[in-house]
C-alpha cells in the first residue's frame, strides 16, 4: 500500500487484420497477473490501452499517446514489426521500459537493442534458421522460398537460406510478391516448373491459409514437400482444413507440450477467457513474467532500469513453451520446436534446435 | 462603307482555307473556305447538323481540324491552342450555354473580362482591383441587358437570361472577330430585337460571324450569307441572291422565305 | 501553455490540416480531385529524413528546400502525364503515380524498405554562428508548425482572391469556358498542382520533425484517401473547411479511442466513427463548415431577395388587370 | 390579381373538356418558389384534351417554372394540379407524366451517354389508352436527320438534332399531352415548319399541347388559346385569334 | 519459361482476370453505371465472404448445401443493398458526387467493425462443394482445381449477363440514362428511384456473390474488403467507366500484367498494375471504351 499502481500501457492492435493477435497478447499478460494477485512487484496494475492498428504511419503518434499522455511505466508492444519499431525508437529516447509480445523484426534486438528494450517472442531468424537444418537434415539438396515482400518475410527466408546453405542446401530461387497480395497462382506454377526438393514460406493469417489451400490444390503438397515458419499453421488450422494435414513447421511454441506448466497455463486460460490459447497468448504471459522478474528485483521501482535488466538478463522464466533465458540483446535463447500438423493441432515433433540465440547483428549493448 | 475598303486585305480579319473536319467516317465539315472582315456581319446559316458549330469549333481553335488552315489578322493560326487565339482576339459563344453556374453575373462577365489582363504571377492582389475588367464586365452587361439581375447567380437565371448571359461573356473578353453560335435562340421578341440592334453597332469595328436559324433576323442584319448543307458550302452571297437561291430554297429555306 | 500529450495533438492536428490545407487547393478550389496527395507528403517526408545524417541536424536552409524541390519536381512530372486526364480517371491516375512512388520506397532499400527510417537529429537553422531557435525543442517546433499553418492559410486565402485564384475558380466550374476566353488551363492547373504538392510535402516535412520516422504507409492510398474525407467532412469550397475537417477528423478519432469515456467499448472506435461521419453526411449537407448556419436556422437567414427575382424590373405592385380578357 | 381563366364559358375552345368530362390538366392558384423567391403568384391554367396551349412571355416570366410545377419537377408551394381528372399535387414527376404526358424540355435534355436509338427506346411506352400511334419508324420518318445517326451518342449530336431528339423522345411516350418547351430552338426553317406540322398533326389526332415558343406568331397562329405570364401572373389569357388581334396587348407584354 | 509453363500461365492469368472482373463487376454497375463513387463495395465483398462462412451452418441444419448457402446469400445481400440505398444514398444523388465518398467511407467503418463485433477477427476456411472439389492434372507435378474453373464459368456468365441486361434492355438504358440526368429520367415517367434502389442492391449482390464464390478459394479473414478495393477501381477505370466490355477487357489484361509482373519482374511486381493503369490512362484518356 502506498505505493501508486503501475501504468502498464498496451499498446497492440484492435482492429484490422491482427485484431484477434492483440486480444490474446492481452489475455495471456492479464493471465499472469491475475495468478500474481492483480499485482506485480507488489503494485497494483492500472492498464492503458492504444489501439495501433497496425498502421505503422500512426505508430509514433499512438506510442507519444501512452508515453506522454498517460505517462505509462512499462509499454507492452505490439504484432506488427513496423509499428515495433516505431515503438522501439520512442522507448529508447524517453527510457520507458517496453516488452514487444510479439513482432519478430530481428532489428528490435540488433541494431535498436537498448538497456530498456525486452522481447518475450522471438525473432524472425530465430524460426526461420531452425526450419534450415530441419530440411537440409531431412535431406533435402534444393529448396525456393516464398514469401511476401515486407521486412518479416524478408528476414525469415534469409534465416532460412543462412542455415540451408550453411548445411550443404541450395536455395534455388526466391519468389515473392507484394504485401497483402494474396494471388498465388503465378507462383506455384513456377515452382511447379523448377522442381525443386522442397519449399520453404512465410506467411500469416488470412494469406498463410490461402496459401496452403491454394498449394494443395495445386497438387504441390504431393510431389514438393511444404516447411514454413510457425505462423503458416498459428491460429489459422481450422481455416485451412484438409489442405495442411502433416505440414512441419518450426516455433518456439507448440501444441501437446504436455509439460505441467503448460497444461497449468492451458487449463487457466480457457477457464480466464473461454478461449483456446495460442503462441500469442503466451508470450502475451510471458511478457508479464518477465516484467514481474524484473520489478521483484527492484522492488515495483520502474526507475531503476539496470538492475531490472540485470535480473531479468540471469533470470529463466518458466514459460509455458519450456523454460528460456534472455539473451544480452534481451531476445529469448529458447528451445525451437518442430511441429507437424495433426487434425486442429501443431503437434510437437521434437525440439529442432534447442537454446537457439538469436545473432543479434548490429547489437552494440 | 466601300466596297473598295471591304474588299482590301487588310480589313480581312479572319480566313478558312479549305478546313474539314471528320468524325470518323462522318464529315463533318468539308472544304470550307471563308473570308470574314472588319465591319462587315457574315451570317453561316444551314441545316441541322450541317457543321456550322463545328466550323466555328475549328475557327476558335475548340477541334484541331482534319484539313486546311485558319488565318488571323494575316498570320496562319491553325496549330495555334484556343487560348492562344482567344487571346489574339477571338472571341465565341456556345450554342448550348457555357456559363458558370455557381457564379453571380457580374462574375462571369468579370472572369470572361479578365482573360485579356491577366496575371498569373501576381496573386496578391485582389481580382477586383483589376479596374479594366471591372469596367469591362459592367460595360458587357449593360449591353446584354443584364444590369438588373447583375447579382443573382447564374444558375438561377432562366434559360433565356442564361442566353444573354452566354453573349455578354462573348462581349466581355472585347473581341475584335466574333464568332456568334445562335445567340437569338432561346431569346424572347424582345430580347431578340434588343440583339440586333446590338449585332448592328457591333458590326462596324468588328468582324461577326454569325450562326442563326433566324431567318428574319438573318436577313435584317446580315451583310453576306454563307449556306452550308452537309459540310459543305452550296452557296456563299449577298442576301439577295441567297433568298434568291434555288439550291438553298430547296435545302434549308423552304418557301416561307 | 500546453505540453507533452497536447502539445503532440495540435501539431498533428496542425499538419494534417495544413495537408487538407493543400488538398483543398487542389479538390475544393480548383476542381481536380486528387487521390495522390499522400505521395507528395511522402517525398517531403522522406526527403528531409534521408538528407539529415545520422550523427547531427542537416541543415534547414538545405533540407527544406531539398524536400520541397523534389515534392514540386515529382508533381510537375505526374501533373503533366495527369492533368491530359479528367474527372475520375484523373482521380486514378494520381492514384496510380501515388502507388508507384509508396512501392519504390516499400519494396527497395531506398528509404528503409517496409520499416521505415528515422529521423535522429532535427534540421538545425543556422545564420553563420547564430542559431534563432531550435526545432529540437518542442515547444519551437509547436511555433513552427504554427507559423507554417497561418502562413499558408492566409497566402491561400489571398491568393484564392486573386486573379489568379478566380482563374481557378472559373476551371474548376467551367474549364472550357475559360478556354475559350483565354485562359491556357493548363499551366494554371499544373501550377495550382504543383503549389498543392509543395504544400503537402511541407507538411510531411513537419510530420517528419514531429515523428522522427517515417514509413512507406505515409504515402499509402489509404493516407490520401483520410485526408479527402478530412477535407470532405470540413466541407469542400472553403478553406476553413479544410481545418475543421483535419481537426474534427483526429478529435473524433481521439474522443472515442479514449478508454476514460467509452471504456472496453473504445475497443469499437471504429464504429462510433462510421456513425458520426454517417450523420455529418446525412444531416450536413455542405460538411462541418455548413454547421453554424444550420444551427443558425431561419434567423440567420438573408432577407428574401423577392425583388431580384424577377428581370428587368422589380417586382413591384404590378396590379394592372389585364385590358384584354377575351372570354 | 384574379385573372383566372377558369371561369371561361367551357364553349371558348370547340374541343375542350368534350368527351370524357373534365378537361386534360387543370391548374389553379399555383405558387411556386426558388428557395425563397417567389416565382409563380397564383396561376390557373386548363388545358382541354386535344387542345393546344401556347404559353408566351419574356424571358424570365415563369413560363419554365410553371411547367416544371405541372409536372412535378418543382413542388408547388400553394395551388392544386389536376391531370386527366386526378388531383396530382404534390406527386412525384413520374407518376404525373405516367398520365400521358410527352415533355421536351428546354435545353432539351438529351442523354449524352446513350446512343441515339437508346435515347428513343428507353423512353418509348404505350399510351394510356394503348394506342402505339408513335413509334420508332415514325419518328425516323418525322426526322429522316436522325436515323443517319442512330449509333451516335446523344452529346455528339449537333444542336438541332439533340433538339429533334428531345422531341421525338417524348413523341415515343405516345402521350394525351405534348409539352414543348422551346421546342424549335436551334432547329432550320424546313424543320421548323416540319415541327409545326407535327403539332398540327398531333393536335388533329385529339392530342393536346402545351407550347412554349420564341416565335410568338406562330404560336398565335397554330394554338386554340394562349396565356402570357408577366413575372408569374397570367396578364393575358384568350383565344389565339382574338389575341394575335391585340396588338397592345402584345406589345406590353411580350416588348414587339 | 517453357512453352507449356507459358500456356499455364496464361491459364492462370485468364482466371485471375475473370475472378476480378467478378468482384469488380458489382463496382461496374454501382460506380461505372449509376456513377456513385462506392468505396464500401470492398465491405459488401467481405459480406459476402463472411455470409458464405456464417451462412452453412445455418444451411446444414435444415439440410441446405452449397447452393442453398448462395441462393440465401444473395436474398440476404439484395436486401441489405435495397435498404442501404433507400436509408443512406437516396438523398446524396442531388448533391455533390464526393459526398456520396464519404458515406460510403463511414459504412466501410462500421461495417468492418459490426464483422468484428458478429463474427470476431479470426480466420476461417469455407469448404467449396464436394462436386466442384476435385482436380484436373496439368503438365506432370501440378493440378488445375475444379473449382477455378467454376468460378471462370460464373464469371463469364455474369458479364454475358450484365452485358445483355444493360446494352440489349430498355431497364439498361434507363438506368444509364439516370447516371446521366435523373431528373430527365424521371420527366420521362420513369420511376428512377426504385429503378436505383434495385440496382444498387444488384450491385451489392454481386459484390457479395463474388465473396461467396470466391471464400472457398481465398478463405476469409478481417480486412480482406480493403485489399480488393483498389484494385477493382483500377479495372473498372482502365476499362472505361461504364462499360462493362471494358471492365472485362481490363480485368483480363490486369490479370496478364500481374500474373507475368510477378513471375518476369518480381522487383516491381506491385508497381506493375499501377504501371499499366497509368500507360492505358495517358494512352486513352477515357479507359479503353467510352460508353456513350
Ligand atoms: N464529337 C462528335 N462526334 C461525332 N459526330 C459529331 C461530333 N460533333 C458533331 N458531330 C456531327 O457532326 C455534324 C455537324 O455538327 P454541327 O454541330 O457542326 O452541326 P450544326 O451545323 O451546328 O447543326 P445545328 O444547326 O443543328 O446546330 C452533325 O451531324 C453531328 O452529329
Ligand atoms: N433554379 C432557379 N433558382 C432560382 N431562380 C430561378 C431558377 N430558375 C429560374 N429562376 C428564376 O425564376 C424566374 C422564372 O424563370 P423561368 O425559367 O420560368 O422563365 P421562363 O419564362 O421560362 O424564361 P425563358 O424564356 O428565358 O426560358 C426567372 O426570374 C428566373 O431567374
Ligand atoms: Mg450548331
Ligand atoms: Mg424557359
Amino acid at each position: 500500500q502506498g505505493a501508486p499502481k503501475l501504468k502498464v500501457g498496451l499498446m497492440l492492435p484492435y482492429t484490422g487484420t491482427f485484431a484477434a493477435l492483440g486480444t490474446a497478447i492481452e489475455n495471456g499478460f492479464r493471465l499472469h497477473v491475475q495468478e500474481q494477485g492483480g499485482k506485480l512487484g507488489g503494485r497494483e496494475i492500472e492498464f492503458f490501452k492504444v489501439d495501433d492498428e497496425s498502421d505503422p504511419a500512426k505508430a509514433t503518434d499512438n506510442v507519444g499517446k501512452l508515453i506522454k499522455r498517460d505517462q505509462v511505466d512499462v509499454l507492452i508492444g505490439t504484432v506488427h514489426s513496423g509499428v515495433a519499431m516505431a515503438m522501439a525508437k520512442a522507448a529508447k529516447e524517453s527510457n520507458t521500459l517496453l516488452i514487444v509480445p510479439n513482432a519478430g523484426a530481428d532489428a528490435v534486438t540488433g541494431p535498436m537493442c537498448a538497456p530498456n528494450i525486452f522481447r518475450s517472442s522471438f525473432s524472425n531468424w530465430q524460426p526461420a534458421y531452425a526450419m534450415g537444418e530441419v530440411v537440409a537434415k531431412k535431406g533435402h539438396k534444393t529448396a525456393i522460398t516464398i514469401t511476401w515482400k515486407y521486412a518479416a518475410g524478408t528476414e525469415s527466408v534469409n534465416g532460412f537460406k543462412e542455415a540451408f546453405e550453411k548445411s550443404g542446401g541450395k536455395v534455388v530461387k526466391s519468389l515473392d510478391l507484394p504485401f497483402p497480395n494474396v494471388e498465388f497462382q503465378a507462383l506455384l506454377t513456377e515452382i511447379a516448373a523448377a522442381k525443386p526438393d522442397a519449399v520453404y514460406t512465410f506467411f500469416a493469417g488470412g494469406g498463410a491459409v490461402k496459401f496452403v489451400k491454394d498449394y494443395a490444390a495445386a497438387g504441390l503438397n504431393k510431389t514438393v514437400p511444404l516447411y514454413g515458419a510457425g505462423f503458416l499453421t498459428d491460429g489459422t488450422l481450422e481455416a485451412q482444413g484438409d489442405a495442411a494435414q502433416g505440414l512441419f513447421t518450426t516455433l518456439h511454441y507448440a501444441d501437446g507440450l504436455n509439460t505441467p506448466k503448460d497444461n497449468a497455463f492451458r487449463l487457466a486460460y480457457v477457464k480466464s477467457f473461454k478461449l483456446q490459447p495460442d503462441v500469442y497468448a503466451v508470450q502475451g504471459y510471458d511478457a508479464a513474467q518477465m516484467l514481474a522478474i524484473g520489478l521483484a528485483a527492484t522492488k515495483g521501482d520502474v526507475s531503476k532500469k539496470a538492475e531490472m535488466a540485470a535480473a531479468i538478463e540471469k533470470a529463466r522464466i518458466d514459460s509455458p513453451r519450456g523454460p528460456f533465458t534472455v539473451s544480452k540483446a534481451h531476445n529469448p535463447v529458447q528451445d525451437i520446436y518442430l511441429r507437424q500438423v495433426k487434425g486442429k493441432e501443431n503437434v510437437s515433433a521434437g525440439v529442432a534446435v534447442k537454446a537457439l540465440a538469436d545473432p543479434a547483428r548490429g547489437c552494440r549493448m | 462603307m466601300s466596297d473598295a475598303v471591304l474588299s482590301s486585305a487588310d480589313a480581312i480579319a479572319l480566313q478558312a482555307e479549305g478546313v474539314s473536319r471528320y468524325f470518323g467516317g462522318l464529315k463533318a465539315v468539308e472544304g470550307v473556305s471563308l473570308t470574314l472582315r472588319r465591319g462587315e456581319l457574315h451570317a453561316v446559316i444551314g441545316t441541322n447538323g450541317a457543321g456550322k458549330s463545328t466550323l466555328i469549333n475549328l475557327l476558335s481553335g475548340e477541334l484541331p481540324p482534319s484539313a486546311g488552315r485558319v488565318i488571323l489578322n494575316g498570320q496562319e493560326v491553325t496549330d495555334w491552342s484556343q487560348p492562344r487565339r482567344a487571346r489574339a482576339g477571338l472571341g465565341r459563344s456556345y450554342q448550348r450555354n457555357t456559363v458558370f453556374l455557381e457564379f453571380t453575373v457580374r462574375e462571369n462577365c468579370r472572369l470572361a473580362a479578365q482573360a485579356r489582363w491577366q496575371r498569373a504571377w501576381d496573386w496578391w492582389t485582389p481580382a477586383k482591383r483589376c479596374a479594366k475588367a471591372q469596367a469591362a464586365a459592367e460595360d458587357a452587361l449593360a449591353r446584354a441587358g443584364l444590369r438588373a439581375v447583375a447579382e443573382r447567380t447564374a444558375g438561377t437565371l432562366s434559360h433565356g437570361q442564361k442566353r444573354q448571359l452566354e453573349i455578354a461573356m462573348c462581349l466581355a473578353s472585347d473581341p475584335q472577330v466574333l464568332l456568334l453560335d445562335e445567340p437569338l435562340a432561346g431569346m424572347g421578341p424582345e430580347e431578340t430585337e434588343r440583339m440586333l440592334a446590338l449585332l448592328g453597332q457591333l458590326k462596324t469595328g468588328h468582324a461577326i460571324l454569325l450562326v442563326e436559324h433566324d431567318m428574319d433576323a438573318v436577313f435584317r442584319v446580315a451583310d453576306r450569307i454563307t449556306v452550308m448543307v452537309n459540310g459543305r458550302v452550296i452557296a456563299s452571297d449577298l442576301p439577295d441572291a441567297i433568298r434568291q437561291h434555288r439550291e438553298v430554297r430547296i435545302a434549308y429555306l423552304g418557301d416561307g422565305h | 501553455m500546453i505540453s507533452g500529450f497536447y502539445l503532440e495533438l495540435a501539431m498533428k492536428i496542425m499538419i494534417l490540416a495544413l495537408f487538407a490545407l493543400s488538398l483543398e487547393l487542389l479538390v475544393g478550389q480548383t476542381g481536380l480531385v486528387c487521390f495522390g496527395q499522400a505521395a507528395f507528403f511522402g517525398i517531403g517526408a522522406y526527403v528531409v529524413t534521408l538528407m539529415s545524417p545520422q550523427s547531427e541536424g542537416a541543415s534547414l536552409w538545405l533540407a527544406l528546400p531539398a524536400a520541397l524541390g523534389a515534392a514540386a519536381l515529382f508533381a510537375l512530372v505526374v501533373g503533366l502525364l495527369s492533368l491530359r486526364t479528367q474527372g475520375v480517371y484523373f482521380i486514378m491516375i494520381t492514384l496510380a503515380f501515388a502507388q508507384m512512388a509508396y512501392f519504390v520506397f516499400h519494396d527497395t532499400d531506398l528509404g528503409g524498405g517496409s520499416d521505415g527510417i528515422y529521423l535522429y537529429f532535427r534540421p538545425v537553422l543556422k545564420l553563420g554562428d547564430w542559431q534563432p531557435f531550435d526545432l529540437d525543442k518542442p515547444i519551437t517546433l509547436y511555433y513552427a508548425v504554427w507559423a507554417c499553418l497561418a502562413g499558408t492559410f492566409v497566402g491561400l486565402a489571398v491568393l484564392l482572391q486573386s486573379r489568379t485564384g478566380r482563374a481557378l475558380a472559373g476551371i474548376k466550374a467551367n474549364e472550357q469556358r475559360m478556354r475559350a476566353a483565354g485562359f491556357s488551363t493548363l499551366p494554371y492547373k499544373l501550377g495550382a498542382f504543383v503549389l498543392s504538392a509543395v504544400l503537402a510535402a511541407l507538411a510531411g516535412f513537419l510530420f517528419a520533425l514531429k515523428d522522427g520516422f517515417v514509413n512507406p504507409e505515409i504515402l499509402s492510398w489509404h493516407f490520401s484517401g483520410a485526408v479527402l474525407i478530412m477535407i470532405i467532412l470540413g466541407g469542400l469550397g472553403h478553406l476553413r473547411g479544410a481545418l475543421l475537417g483535419a481537426a474534427a477528423f483526429t478529435l473524433l478519432q481521439e474522443l472515442f479511442q479514449s478508454q476514460a469515456l467509452f471504456g472496453s467499448f473504445a475497443k469499437h472506435w471504429q464504429l462510433m466513427l462510421g456513425l458520426s461521419i454517417i450523420a455529418i453526411v446525412a444531416f450536413m449537407p455542405k460538411g462541418l463548415v455548413g454547421l453554424p448556419a444550420l444551427l443558425g436556422g431561419r434567423r440567420a437567414r438573408p432577407a428574401p431577395e423577392d425583388s431580384a427575382s424577377f428581370g428587368a424590373t422589380p417586382a413591384s405592385a404590378t396590379s394592372h388587370s389585364p385590358e384584354v380578357r377575351h372570354v | 390579381m384574379t385573372s383566372t381563366i377558369q371561369d371561361r364559358p367551357a364553349a371558348s375552345s370547340a374541343r375542350a373538356g368534350t368527351a370524357e368530362g373534365g378537361p386534360f390538366l387543370q391548374a389553379s392558384g399555383l405558387h411556386a418558389h426558388y428557395g425563397q423567391s417567389h416565382v409563380l403568384h397564383g396561376v390557373d391554367l386548363t388545358i382541354g384534351r386535344g387542345e393546344a396551349v401556347g404559353l408566351l412571355g419574356r424571358n424570365g416570366m415563369g413560363k419554365t417554372t410553371l411547367i416544371r410545377t405541372l409536372i412535378g419537377q418543382l413542388q408547388a408551394t400553394g395551388g392544386t394540379v389536376q391531370v386527366a381528372g386526378r388531383d396530382v399535387t404534390g406527386q412525384a414527376p413520374e407518376q404525373i407524366v405516367r398520365l400521358g404526358i410527352g415533355y421536351v424540355p428546354e435545353g432539351r435534355g438529351v442523354f449524352p451517354n446513350l446512343s441515339v436509338r437508346e435515347n428513343l427506346l428507353m423512353a418509348a411506352r404505350p399510351g394510356r389508352k394503348g394506342q402505339t400511334d408513335w413509334t420508332f419508324d415514325r419518328v425516323m420518318q418525322t426526322f429522316p436527320r436522325l436515323s443517319e445517326r442512330l449509333g451516335n451518342g446523344g452529346g455528339q449530336l449537333s444542336g438541332g438534332e439533340q433538339q429533334m431528339l428531345a422531341i421525338g423522345r417524348a413523341l415515343m411516350t405516345n402521350p394525351d399531352l405534348m409539352i414543348l418547351d422551346e421546342a424549335t430552338e436551334g432547329l432550320a426553317p424546313l424543320v421548323v415548319a416540319e415541327i409545326w406540322r407535327v403539332i398540327g398533326l398531333i393536335r388533329a389526332s385529339g392530342i393536346a399541347s402545351l407550347v412554349v415558343d420564341r416565335n410568338y406568331r406562330h404560336v398565335l397562329a397554330t394554338t386554340d388559346r394562349c396565356v402570357v405570364l408577366e413575372k408569374g401572373r397570367v396578364v393575358l389569357a384568350g383565344e389565339s385569334e382574338t389575341l394575335a388581334a391585340d396588338e397592345a396587348g402584345l406589345h406590353r407584354y411580350l416588348g414587339v | 519459361m517453357d512453352f507449356s509453363t507459358f500456356l499455364i500461365q496464361c491459364l492462370n492469368a485468364l482466371q485471375y482476370g475473370l475472378l476480378l472482373f467478378l468482384v469488380a463487376s458489382g463496382l461496374t454497375l454501382i460506380f461505372g453505371i449509376m456513377g456513385v463513387i462506392n468505396l464500401a463495395h470492398g465491405s459488401f465483398y467481405m459480406i459476402g465472404a463472411y455470409m458464405a462462412y456464417a451462412l452453412a451452418p445455418v444451411a446444414a441444419t435444415w439440410g441446405g448445401g452449397f447452393w442453398s448457402v448462395l441462393v440465401l446469400g444473395l436474398v440476404l445481400s439484395v436486401a441489405l443493398g435495397y435498404v442501404l440505398e433507400w436509408v443512406f444514398f437516396s438523398y446524396l444523388y442531388e448533391r455533390e458526387h464526393l459526398q456520396q465518398v464519404l458515406m460510403t467511407y463511414g459504412l466501410i467503418l462500421v461495417f468492418e467493425e459490426l464483422r468484428s463485433i458478429l463474427l470476431g477477427d479470426d480466420v476461417h476456411g469455407v469448404q467449396p462443394p464436394a462436386f466442384l472439389s476435385g482436380t484436373i492434372p496439368l503438365g506432370d507435378v501440378m493440378t488445375y482445381p475444379v473449382y477455378r474453373l467454376f468460378i471462370s464459368a460464373v464469371c463469364v456468365a455474369v458479364a454475358l449477363g450484365m452485358w445483355a441486361v444493360m446494352s440489349r434492355t430498355r431497364l439498361g438504358m434507363r438506368i444509364r440514362a439516370g447516371a446521366s440526368n435523373r431528373e430527365m429520367v424521371r420527366a420521362m415517367g420513369v420511376n428512377i428511384r426504385l429503378l436505383y434502389r434495385i440496382v444498387f442492391a444488384v450491385g451489392v449482390a454481386l459484390a457479395a456473390l463474388a465473396g461467396m464464390i470466391a471464400a472457398p478459394m481465398s478463405s476469409v479473414y478481417p480486412g480482406m474488403g480493403g485489399s480488393v478495393l483498389i484494385i477493382c477501381f483500377v479495372v473498372v477505370v482502365i476499362g472505361g467507366i461504364g462499360s462493362i466490355k471494358g471492365a472485362l477487357v481490363a480485368a483480363l489484361l490486369v490479370g496478364l500484367v500481374d500474373t507475368f509482373g510477378k513471375v518476369l519482374v518480381p522487383s516491381i511486381a506491385g508497381l506493375s498494375v499501377y504501371l499499366l493503369m497509368a500507360v492505358m490512362l495517358l494512352w486513352k484518356p477515357q479507359g479503353l471504351f467510352k460508353a456513350g
